[in-house]
This record gives structure tokens, C-alpha cells and sequence, in this order.
């Protein structure tokens, strides 16, 4: 396994958030991480990409300790991310926001950053090219963020994390707010990223339909601990899911 | 030993009206999350209002009082009228407007007063008392007390009564207290009455120590370091930072930078230290950031994002 | 429209910033703190300005030539005070200027005489008086070195040794205070220096730095600030105990404002005076009232008496100078100034109506005689003879 | 950049100089004064508009340029290498204050440049053999190149020509990473950690570039009045500057620009007209009460500032609302700060 997240436990004040959390993931695997609100899905991600530091666990990545790390180490180690919300960044174009993931990556980028005197021509004809014309971006490349549509943005947020090259994608409910039809192509994205390449794929997700056509294996979290985890098709026969988290009456 | 004593009780007096202004400042941040750098203006308002009213004839209790209706009256407009509007802006927005107020108030002062400073109609007795040593007036002894007096009772109201309790709901969380029928769009607009009220009196007393003057507006930027090392939402930090700072100046002023400049004097080619009191508190100010950011009673938040 | 309001006024402004001076035979500036921290002194800036005005309605100018006199706020700022003196120089073509805060003049002292402009200083900074090195700088007295020296002497004189110096913290207080500590004057006269207290010159309660005061056990406090100042130090002297006989002011802490606001508390305050009080028994009293008659005095006090003794001292220079140039204003302002400055330098026994003895100008000081005023029944009293300080 | 506003700029740079060197003296010391305080309030511009740092420390720290420029020019140093210096020393001061933003947010960190402010101007006032104490520091007639500033026309030419430079940088930085960076942790110190941005690094820098033109400033503040004096900055100079991004529009570049002309002729627009009348005593009144009413106005119905209503009226164009930077949208900056803001 290339992610392997133990006993991840995190408390804010009296209340344990995340309880003894254990997670894996592949290279080259979509793992779904489902739960009722409230479950801890979003904490624990936080915690895996260095938001949060968790009061006890710990979380491999290709032999390194991830936890603790700052989400700036992480991106060097080639851990992305990202949010359930795009953040208002009223004056950056879809271009600038592809450029500051771009820039995360460090030294491992082909065509860089033409710093304070160069010119960033080649960089923005990579970036376009590579990852603004598969997500269907590249018409509003110059477009501020600000005033596209939210699928858009969602999608401009996940060309940022990809522009970083990252071997372990987190997503976070990459298609909460979009259409059923832009969530099925937003889904078909995720599922060509992975394709293109190769990377690890957590995604908290409530969609069910998305997660499930989606996904390679899927993890249910109730309460801050895993409930469950298995093959899709296992999940909705499972009764203590379907207690939990589908509401049926055990 | 008479002198250390004498200075407590001068930097007490001080202090207790600090302490009042700051509480203004804490009550206004704490329900609407604004940093008011108006709150000097509106203790100068307030003395000038006591003042011309007291010139109008009016026995120095009544007038007092109607100066801090007046002034009760000010805050609730100025929140319904200039920070209303900016419910959604940056917080930098926010703080600018509150100290285009300040100088809006100094401003029209000045147009309506002149620069001069003008001699406060008495408003307690005349006389001193010398006991032991220590020498006071009476209209020291009385602004002080009063001051102490009124922050406390204010603590007391806040803590205990039925209004203090929805205020102190409100600025908690707003959305519960919306849910549990409380306005809070009113009771903002009454913190912001209140803690204008506060800080009219506060200037009204200053002003009998200090005579009327737009200067009295400076206040409002030593309450600043005063809610910081008290808390930023934290009252009774507040109170006590007032006091100690008062005192803290006032021994800095009378015990401290003496002793430091006959040392000085005596072993350096360095003369003076120069006006050390102005310092102080943005010295302790930044000690207090740098050690306990969250204020001497302040409580450290968890952030969601 | 908010747009258009602003533009418009804008435009207004650059464009009375560009065009050159309303047409008059000659103008004069002066900038005082209208509004400021010190502004209850600033009767001297409308003292200068009505003593042409003055001559403008009385006298038909000055030797036949109306003067246009401009007056403005430099707020105790220094870059207002800095912007207003180019615009008085390079904009309005003053022929003399008159300008306030110690601050400015010493900022300033180099381009005056770059620009060759009279100028006198509101201000009695020693600095800033050098005949030689500084021909363009006149004042109106005795510099604050000596109305301090004059007090020390009156404290020798009546038996007194410890001296507590009190100042403000900015150039205005510091500078003449380390003149004087610095000059070793205090112990050649066989007096004390018990200690020397610095404070906001905005600062409104002094409480702390009295009771430091007292603990010296003074014989006199000399306060090198202003009334302003001065009204707070001996109001907060009085809630420490400490009686206002003990303190003595420069001559800028004469103002009705202190026996008023703090009646019994400030019996037996003296300062130096330099100048008469306004409505004494003196012959430019008589042309003080005959202008009172027809135009509003904003500041009935000593202060506007300086300016009225400032305004009579350039105006005989100015009067000279015409006369030197046939009874005209000469059309090149450079050689007009140069010749005021020179006219002002051999002015001799110029009378000034009883509000100083004669001004001779050699020294570029007029007159250094003072007297001490003491505080009596809530009035100013002059107490003793004039004191030359030199 | 565009050509078209580079050509733009240049145009306004040459129309400035051509002014200053033809107007009289008075004309350019005004001209000088709008292109100083405009580098001034590029510089805040940088701070508060981009990476969201508020500071009311901008006055001493121009204080900070005019003493290290003064101290240089005096000692012979060439007026250029001295600004330079100015520049770094005021970078370094600048970071220093910056320090306590790493671990402060919004509210506490804008008291703690407060704090700064008030400790600056004491130390200007104390530390005499640097600062000249309260007398100030008495400043030699620089030399540029070599080539002494002989006249206000010359010196106005170069501080226009100083801003032309320090604008055309400035736009330039904000098309680089960093400059994208700043505007992250504008908007959300939390989503731009989370982006991987290093928040610390970026702040940091932003405090040094900021105050690396401050410096510059400042230095041609000390320059142009031959004295560096600590009456001359103050809080109230701190509340001009942050007054002109202000009313300018936070965030634009031409924000500053404008505001600065604006804040810096104002009230000698107010002046003049008010001459008109004789009411001498009212004056600074009424300079002082529209001034804050400018403020407030500005902030309430206009928060993008003067800048935005320039091209609305001189090309009527039609301007997406979401497009420009604005203080008046909900953004993150705001929810983060209101209420839960702690340090």
C-alpha cells in the first residue's frame, strides 16, 4: 500500500472528532470515504493533509510519516488536495490558480515559473495543454475564477492539485453543488486523472451514484471511526451501514 | 512610601477611566466583531455634550445623564447608520470607517468649540484631602470612585440581569441566539448605545480632571494596548488591565523614569528617557502578544474552516 | 454626481494652486497653529495680520502701497508648516514672511536663506539666531535661553537654590533646556539643578510628574512650554499639593486662560513677559482700539500684542525699503526682499508704542528686556522693573 | 502587463515630469508630494490591498527610510545607493514588525503596528546620534549619480520617475507566484496553507517588499524636506496612507496612485476655496471633517474606491461586478475575521 493511515485520533476540546481512523490507499486506486455529516470525514482528511495535527496515529506515504507535516512539506511529497469550498479569489484567473499549484511542486515541473524578469509563456501553454483542456477549461483560462459558474470552479480547484503532480489526491465532496450531469462528468474526470496518472485517490463523497460508479473500494465512517469497508457492491448489503448511514432500522 | 501610595491612587483614578472606555470597546467587539477606534470620540462627544448642558443651567446629575442619553443615542445610530451597511465588508473596512468617525467627531468639535481648551463647569466640590502625606482632591477621589464604581456595576448588570444574559447570548453565537428569539440586529444596536453611554461619562469625568479639550479623543488609543493585555473579549480583563496600566504609568512616571534617569544621569552621557509613560503600554502590549496573545483573561479559540 | 461635486472642487483647487496671486503691491505671510495643540497662543498670528490690516485702513498702506496679508493654519504640523512657507515664498511672492513652530524655522533655516526671504520667527529658538550665518531670521525678544536665565536669576536674587527644569518632548522644550543644563549656567550661579522632567506636549494629565516634582523638594519649576502645557502642569501641581508660586513659565504661559480655569490654584504663577498686556495705558493700545472700532479681534491678550509689536518692526523695515527705491515696491522681488532684510538689520530705536522699550535689530532679536507677570487675584501683574537678559 | 498600460504609464510619467520641471516651485513641491506619497501608498497597497496585513505602522516606517536615506546622503553616500539603503533597512524593519503577523491574525496583529508605530516614533525621538532627537535630522541636498538635485523641479522629476519604476515593479510582482500567493492569504490564510502555500514565507516577504519601498519613500521624504524630523511621522500619517488605498480602491494599481493625489491635494483644493471666505479658524475644520467623511462615504457606497469610477465615466465600460477586487464582497478575509478571529 502506498497510504497507510493507523489509528488516526483527533479531539477539539471535549469532543473526539476522528477516533482511531485507519485507512489505505493504492497507487492507481479511487477509495471512496462515505459517512453521515458530522461523521468526520473532512477532519480526517485534514488531518492526513496537514490542517489539522492529530492528537495520536499515524499515517505512511510511501514509508514517510505524513502527520504533522505542513500541507506545504506534503505538496513536496506529492500529497494534493482539494476543498469542498473553492474559496473566493476575486481577482486570480483559472490560468493563476493552475500556476500557484504549479508552483507548489517545487522543482519537479517541466516548465517553470519565469520568476520576477522571465516571461511564463511556456508554463502557461504546458498547463493549458495538459490539464486545462481535459478538464474543459481551457476557453476561460484567463477567466477571473470569480465569475464562473461553481462546476467550473470546482473544476479550476482540482486542475490546481493537479497541477502540483501529485501521487495521493484528496478530494474533498469533489461534487457537492454541481448538477447531477456536471457531477457524472465531473466523476468521468476524476476517473481519467486517476487513468492519466496513476496517482492514489481519497475522495469524501455523499453522492451515492457518484461514489459508487466512482470508486474502487469504499470506507464508511460513523462517529469518527470506520464502520466499514469493502467492494462497492458490499457496501449498500451491509446492515450496519444501512443502519447508520442509510437509516434503515437494524 | 507616601509617594508610591500616592502615585496608586492617581494611577487608579486613571486607570478606572481607561477601564471604562475599554469596556466599551470589549462590549461593541464582542457583539459585532469591530474594533471601535471611535470609542475616544465618543467619550469627547459626551464631555462636550455634559458641558453644554451644564453651561444650559442643568443641576450636574441631570445633566450628566442626559449627556449619556444622548450619547446612548449616538452609538445606536451610529451602528444602525455606518456599520450596518458594512455588515459584509473586510475588517479593514470596518476599522478604517470607525476611525473616519474619530476624525469626523474631532472635526466637528473643532468647527463648533475652537482648539482651545475650555475649564469644565465643577461638578463635584472643591477642596483636598491631606492625610499622612498623600494629598487628593476631591473631584479626583469622586471620578474615581465613580469609575470603579460604574465598571463594576456594568460587570454586575452584564453578568446577572436578564438583558446582560441576551446580550452576552448574542455575541456568543448569533444564530443560536436568533433561534432562541432573541433580535440580534437590536441588541447590537444596544451595545453599541450602551458602550457609547459608557464612554461619554468616562470622557465627562476625564474632563473634570482634564479640562474640555478635542484632545480628549486621544483616549480611545490608549484603550487600545488596555482590551489587548486585558483580552479582546474579556471585560473584567478589561477592567483590570485599565487599572494596571493606569498605575503602571503613573509609577513609570513618578518612581520609574526618575530613578532610571538619575542612574542614568550619573553613569551614562544619556540624559533623559525621554516620555517613557507613551510607550509603556504599547510595551506591554507587544510583551503580552508575544507571551499570551490571547490576553491576560482571554480564552485561545479553536478555528474551523 | 459625488464624482462631479469632488472634480470639481478638485479642479478648483489646482487651479487656484497654479495661478500666481491676487494683484497687490505687496504681500505678506504668516501661518500660526489656528487650530492645534498651541493655538491658545496664536493671538500673535492675528496680531501680525491686523497690524497691516491696520495700516491698510488707516495709514493707506504702507507708504502708499496696500498690503495684501495672508494668514494660515500650519496646525503645528510640520509638513503643513513646510508646504505653507514655499507656498508663501514661491506662490504668493511674500516679501516677509512670518512663521511658527521652532520645528519649521529650524527645518527651514537653510532654504530661507537659499530663497533670500526676511523672515520672522514666532519662535525664540537660540538656534535659529545667527546675524551671520542666518541673515534672514529675525525674532521678536529674548530667546528661551534667556527668559530661562532671567528666571534663574530672580531665583539667586531671592535666596532660592533647587531648580526643577520642566519641558515638552519636541524641539521646542528639549532644545533650550539642554542649551541652558548644557551651558553650566545653573551652577555658575551658585543654584541647583535638581532634576530636569520631559512629557507629552500633548499629554493631558502631568499627575505622575508633579508627584516626581515633589519628591525633589524645589525651590522653582521653570516650564519651557506653553500655556497649554502650563495650564495642565498647574493644575495637576495643585491636586499633588504643590502651590503655582513654585513654577515660573516662558513667556508663552501668560494667558488669561490659566487664572480662569484654575482660580485659587493658579495664585503666584509669574512668567516672563516681553510684552505689554493687552489694554494697558499705552499709545498702541489707542491704535489698537481705534481698529478694534471697525474690524472683530479674535484674541484679546498678550500674544496678539507680540504680533501687533512683529507687524510694526517689519512694516518699518518694508516702509523703509520703499523709501530707498524712490516710494515704489520694486518689480524684482529678489533685490525688494534683499533690501527689506537689510532695512530690517539697521532698524534703531524703533518706537513701538509702550509694548517693548525701542527695537534695535542689530541682533536680529529687537529687544531682549522682559519682566516677570505674577498671577494675583486672577489677573497677570507685572512684578518689577525690565530685566535686560543679556 | 499589457502594452497598452505600460504605454499608459509612461504617458502619465511624462506628462508628470514635463509639469513638475515647467510649473513653478510651488507646483512642483505639490507634484513631488503626490508622486512620494503615491510610492507610499504602493507600498501599502502591496500589504493591505494584496496580502490582506493590516498595518498602521506605514508612518514611522517612512520615518525609518527618511533617517537611513539622511544618514547615508550625509555621509556622502550617492542619493541613489542611499535610497537603496533606505530600501533595505526599512525591508528589515518592516519584516521585524511583520514578525508578530506569523503567529497574529486581522484584528490583533493591526494593534500590535500600533504598537510599533508608538515605539518608532519614541525611538526616533531618543536615539539621538542616529536621529538628531526631536530636533531631527538636518539632511544635505542629495546627490543623484553623481549629479546634484539643485532645484524642487529636479527633485519632483525624480520622485515621479522613482514611482513610474516602483509601480511598473510592483504590477510586474503581482504577476508571479508570490504575487498570486499574496492574494491566497488575503483571502484565507487557512485555504492557502491548505493550497500548499507557505504562509510565513509569504507574509514575510510581503512585510519586506512593502516596507522595502517604504524605505524609498521615506528616503525621498527626507530629501525633499532636508530634515527628518519625528513630528513628522506620525499615527495621523499612518491613517493618510491607509486613508489613500482607501479611497483610491484597495487592491487596484491605480488605487494608490489616485488616492494619494487625491488625499494629498484635497485639502488644499478645501484651502483654496475655503480662502474665498473668511473663515481662516473653520478651515482645518472643515479639511479634517471631509476628509473623514471621505472615508466613510467611500467605504460604504464605493469600497473599490476612486480607481473604479475613473473607466466607468471616461469609457463607460461595461465592467463584470465579480471582476475587480473589492472590499465591500463578502469575502473569506471577512468571515474569517468576524467574531471567531483569534490569534
Amino acid at each position: 500500500m502506498a497510504l497507510t493511515a493507523q489509528n488516526v485520533t483527533i479531539r477539539f476540546g471535549g469532543v473526539v472528532a476522528v477516533n482511531g481512523m485507519a485507512l489505505d490507499a493504492a497507487p492507481g486506486e479511487i477509495v471512496g470515504l462515505i459517512g453521515p455529516n458530522g461523521a468526520g470525514k473532512t477532519t480526517f482528511v485534514n488531518c492526513i493533509c496537514g490542517t489539522y495535527r492529530p492528537n495520536a496515529g499515524t499515517a505512511l506515504w510511501l514509508g514517510r510519516e505524513l502527520l504533522g507535516l505542513s500541507p506545504h512539506a506534503l505538496l513536496k511529497l506529492g500529497v494534493a488536495r482539494t476543498f469542498q469550498n473553492v474559496a473566493s479569489l476575486h481577482d486570480l484567473t483559472v490560468l493563476d490558480i493552475a500556476k500557484l499549484g504549479a508552483a507548489a511542486r517545487g522543482d519537479a515541473g517541466s516548465a517553470r515559473s519565469g520568476g520576477f524578469f522571465g516571461s511564463e509563456k511556456a508554463l502557461e501553454a504546458e498547463l493549458t495543454e495538459t490539464l486545462l483542456r481535459p478538464l474543459y477549461l481551457a476557453d476561460v483560462a484567463h477567466t477571473p475564477i470569480q465569475t464562473l459558474p461553481y462546476g467550473r470552479r470546482k473544476a479550476a480547484d482540482l486542475a490546481r492539485a493537479l497541477a502540483a503532480q501529485p501521487q495521493l489526491l484528496l478530494l474533498d465532496e469533489p461534487v457537492a453543488g454541481l448538477t447531477s450531469q456536471e457531477g457524472m462528468a465531473m466523476a468521468a474526470v476524476i476517473r481519467g486523472v486517476r487513468d492519466r496518472f496513476g496517482c492514489a485517490v481519497i475522495m469524501v463523497e455523499h453522492k451515492m451514484d457518484v461514489v459508487m460508479s466512482t470508486c474502487d473500494r469504499i470506507a464508511v465512517m460513523a462517529a469518527g471511526s470506520k464502520i466499514f469497508e469493502g467492494l462497492p457492491d458490499a457496501v449498500q448489503s451491509d446492515p450496519e451501514v444501512r443502519r447508520v448511514y442509510l437509516g434503515e432500522p437494524g | 512610601m507616601t509617594l508610591a501610595l500616592q502615585l496608586a491612587v492617581a494611577g487608579l483614578a486613571t486607570g478606572s477611566v481607561y477601564a471604562l472606555i475599554a469596556l466599551g470597546i470589549v462590549l461593541i467587539y464582542k457583539c459585532s466583531g469591530v474594533v471601535n477606534f471611535a470609542q475616544g470620540a465618543y467619550a469627547m462627544l459626551g464631555a462636550y455634550a455634559s458641558y453644554v448642558l451644564l453651561r444650559a443651567g442643568l443641576p450636574a446629575v441631570l445633566a450628566v445623564l442626559a449627556s449619556m442619553g444622548v450619547m446612548a443615542g449616538i452609538g445606536a445610530l451610529t451602528e444602525r447608520l455606518v456599520l450596518r451597511p458594512m455588515l459584509k465588508a473586510p475588517v479593514v473596512a470596518v476599522m478604517m470607517v470607525t476611525l473616519g468617525l474619530l476624525i469626523c467627531a474631532r472635526a466637528a468639535c473643532l468647527a463648533v468649540f475652537g482648539p482651545d481648551q475650555i475649564a469644565f463647569p465643577p461638578v463635584f466640590p472643591a477642596g483636598a484631602v491631606s492625610a499622612g502625606g498623600i494629598f487628593i482632591t476631591y473631584n479626583y477621589i469622586a471620578a474615581g470612585i465613580l469609575a470603579a464604581a460604574l465598571s463594576l456595576g456594568f460587570l454586575l448588570f452584564y453578568a446577572a440581569t436578564p438583558m446582560g444574559l441576551m446580550q452576552r447570548c448574542a455575541a456568543d453565537n448569533s444564530r443560536a441566539a436568533l433561534a432562541i428569539g432573541i433580535h440580534v440586529s437590536n441588541q447590537v444596536s444596544a451595545a453599541w448605545a450602551m458602550s457609547a453611554a459608557l464612554a461619554g461619562l468616562a470622557g465627562t469625568l476625564l474632563a473634570t480632571l482634564n479640562g474640555l479639550s478635542i484632545g480628549l479623543a486621544d483616549i480611545g488609543m490608549v484603550a487600545f494596548p488596555v482590551v489587548v493585555v486585558g483580552g479582546l473579549s474579556s471585560l473584567e480583563g478589561a477592567l483590570v488591565a485599565g487599572l494596571v496600566l493606569g498605575v503602571l504609568q503613573s509609577f513609570t512616571d513618578g518612581l520609574l523614569t526618575p530613578a532610571l534617569e538619575d542612574v542614568l544621569r550619573a553613569n551614562t552621557g544619556i540624559y533623559s528617557v525621554g516620555a517613557l509613560q507613551q510607550v509603556l503600554p504599547y510595551a506591554l502590549l507587544v510583551l503580552m502578544l508575544l507571551l499570551r496573545p490571547q490576553g491576560l483573561f482571554g480564552r485561545r479559540g479553536a478555528e474551523r474552516i | 454626481m459625488k464624482k462631479r461635486i469632488l472634480g470639481a472642487l478638485f479642479a478648483a483647487g489646482v487651479a487656484a494652486a497654479a495661478a500666481p496671486s491676487r494683484a497687490a503691491d505687496l504681500t505678506i505671510c504668516a501661518w500660526g497653529t489656528i487650530t492645534g495643540p498651541d493655538a491658545l497662543v496664536n493671538g500673535m498670528a492675528y496680531g501680525t495680520r491686523d497690524y497691516f490690516e491696520f495700516l491698510n485702513q488707516f495709514r493707506g498702506g504702507i507708504a502708499g502701497n496696500k498690503v495684501n496679508t495672508l494668514l494660515l493654519d500650519g496646525r503645528y504640523k510640520l509638513d503643513e508648516e513646510l508646504k505653507i512657507y514655499r507656498r508663501c515664498v514661491d506662490q504668493e511672492n511674500a516679501v516677509y514672511v512670518n512663521g511658527w513652530s521652532t520645528g519649521s524655522v529650524n527645518a527651514l533655516k537653510d532654504q530661507i536663506g537659499g530663497d533670500g526671504v526676511p523672515f520672522m520667527t514666532d519662535s525664540f529658538a537660540s538656534q535659529v539666531l545667527d546675524p551671520e550665518k542666518l541673515p534672514y531670521i529675525f525674532m521678536a525678544g529674548p530667546t528661551y535661553e534667556q527668559q530661562m536665565i532671567i528666571a534663574l536669576r530672580d531665583l539667586k536674587q531671592k535666596g532660592g537654590k533647587r531648580v526643577v527644569l520642566m519641558h515638552a518632548d519636541n524641539e521646542y522644550g528639549r532644545g533650550p533646556v539642554s542649551v541652558v543644563r548644557q551651558s553650566g549656567i545653573i551652577p555658575k550661579l551658585g543654584l541647583e539643578l535638581v532634576d530636569t522632567v520631559e512629557f507629552r506636549y500633548d499629554a493631558q494629565d502631568l499627575t505622575g510628574q508633579l508627584l516626581r516634582v515633589k519628591s525633589r523638594n524645589p525651590d522653582m519649576v521653570y516650564i519651557q512650554s506653553s500655556a497649554p502645557q502650563a495650564l495642565v502642569t498647574l493644575r495637576d501641581a495643585a491636586k499633588v499639593g504643590l502651590p503655582a508660586r513654585l513654577f515660573i513659565g516662558n513667556m508663552y504661559d501668560i494667558s488669561p486662560t490659566i487664572p480662569e480655569q484654575l482660580g485659587p490654584a493658579a495664585e503666584g504663577f509669574r512668567a516672563i513677559q516681553i510684552y505689554a498686556q493687552f489694554g494697558e495705558e499705552i499709545p498702541a493700545m489707542k491704535d489698537i482700539e481705534a481698529f478694534k472700532a471697525k474690524n472683530k479681534i479674535a484674541k484679546e491678550d498678550i500674544y496678539y500684542m507680540k504680533g501687533w509689536l512683529q507687524g510694526t518692526a517689519m512694516s518699518a523695515a518694508i516702509g523703509n525699503a520703499i523709501q530707498k527705491s524712490g516710494g515704489k515696491v520694486p518689480s524684482d522681488l529678489k533685490a525688494f526682499r534683499k533690501l527689506v532684510r537689510d532695512e530690517m538689520e539697521a532698524l534703531r530705536d524703533v518706537n513701538t508704542g509702550g509694548i517693548t522699550p525701542p527695537l534695535n535689530y542689530a541682533d536680529h532679536q529687537g529687544s531682549t528686556q522682559a519682566r516677570i507677570a505674577e498671577i494675583k487675584d486672577g489677573k497677570y501683574a507685572v512684578a518689577g522693573e525690565w530685566i535686560d537678559a543679556r | 502587463m499589457g502594452t497598452r498600460r505600460l504605454l499608459l504609464a509612461l504617458a502619465v510619467a511624462a506628462v508628470l515630469i514635463a509639469l513638475s520641471l515647467l510649473l513653478g516651485r510651488f507646483g512642483a513641491y505639490l507634484v513631488r508630494a503626490v508622486a512620494i506619497a503615491g510610492i507610499g501608498a504602493l507600498s501599502l497597497n502591496l500589504l493591505i490591498g494584496y496580502c490582506g496585513q493590516i498595518s498602521f505602522a506605514q508612518g514611522a516606517l517612512l520615518g525609518v527610510g527618511a533617517y537611513v536615506a539622511g544618514n547615508l546622503g550625509n555621509a556622502g553616500v550617492d542619493g541613489v545607493l542611499a535610497l537603496l539603503g533606505a530600501g533595505v533597512a526599512t525591508a528589515a524593519i518592516g519584516a521585524l514588525i511583520g514578525l508578530p503577523a506569523l503567529r497574529l491574525r486581522g484584528l490583533y496583529f493591526a494593534i500590535a503596528t500600533l504598537a510599533a508605530q508608538a515605539i518608532l516614533e519614541y525611538l526616533f525621538k531618543m536615539l539621538e546620534p542616529f536621529t538628531g532627537g526631536v530636533s531631527g535630522l538636518v539632511i544635505r541636498q542629495p546627490a543623484f549619480f553623481g549629479v546634484p538635485v539643485a532645484s524642487d523641479q529636479v527633485s519632483a522629476a525624480v520622485s515621479v520617475l522613482v514611482l513610474l519604476i516602483a509601480w511598473l515593479a510592483l504590477t510586474r510582482l503581482t504577476r508571479t507566484n508570490l504575487g498570486r500567493a499574496f492574494l491566497v492569504v488575503r483571502e484565507s490564510e487557512v485555504v492557502a496553507k491548505g493550497m500548499g502555500i507557505d504562509v510565513a514565507r509569504t507574509k514575510a516577504w510581503a512585510f519586506a517588499i512593502s516596507g522595502f519601498v517604504a524605505g524609498i519613500a521615506g528616503g525621498l521624504i527626507g530629501f525633499a524636506a532636508r530634515l527628518a524630523s519625528p513630528e513628522a511621522f506620525t499615527l495621523d500619517l499612518s491613517a493618510d496612507y491607509i486613508a489613500m488605498i482607501i479611497v483610491g480602491g484597495l487592491g487596484s494599481w491605480a488605487g494608490p496612485l489616485v488616492g494619494a493625489a487625491f488625499v494629498v491635494l484635497l485639502p488644499e483644493a478645501i484651502q483654496r476655496v475655503g480662502e474665498a471666505f473668511d473663515i481662516a479658524n473653520l478651515l482645518s475644520a472643515l479639511r479634517e471633517l471631509a476628509f473623514g467623511l471621505l472615508i466613510i462615504l467611500f467605504l460604504i457606497f464605493e469600497p473599490r474606491g476612486l480607481s473604479s469610477l475613473l473607466p466607468r465615466l471616461r469609457w463607460a465600460q461595461p465592467r463584470r461586478r465579480g471582476a475587480a477586487p473589492s472590499l465591500g464582497e463578502p469575502g473569506g478575509a471577512a468571515v474569517a475575521t468576524k467574531g471567531g478571529e483569534r490569534p
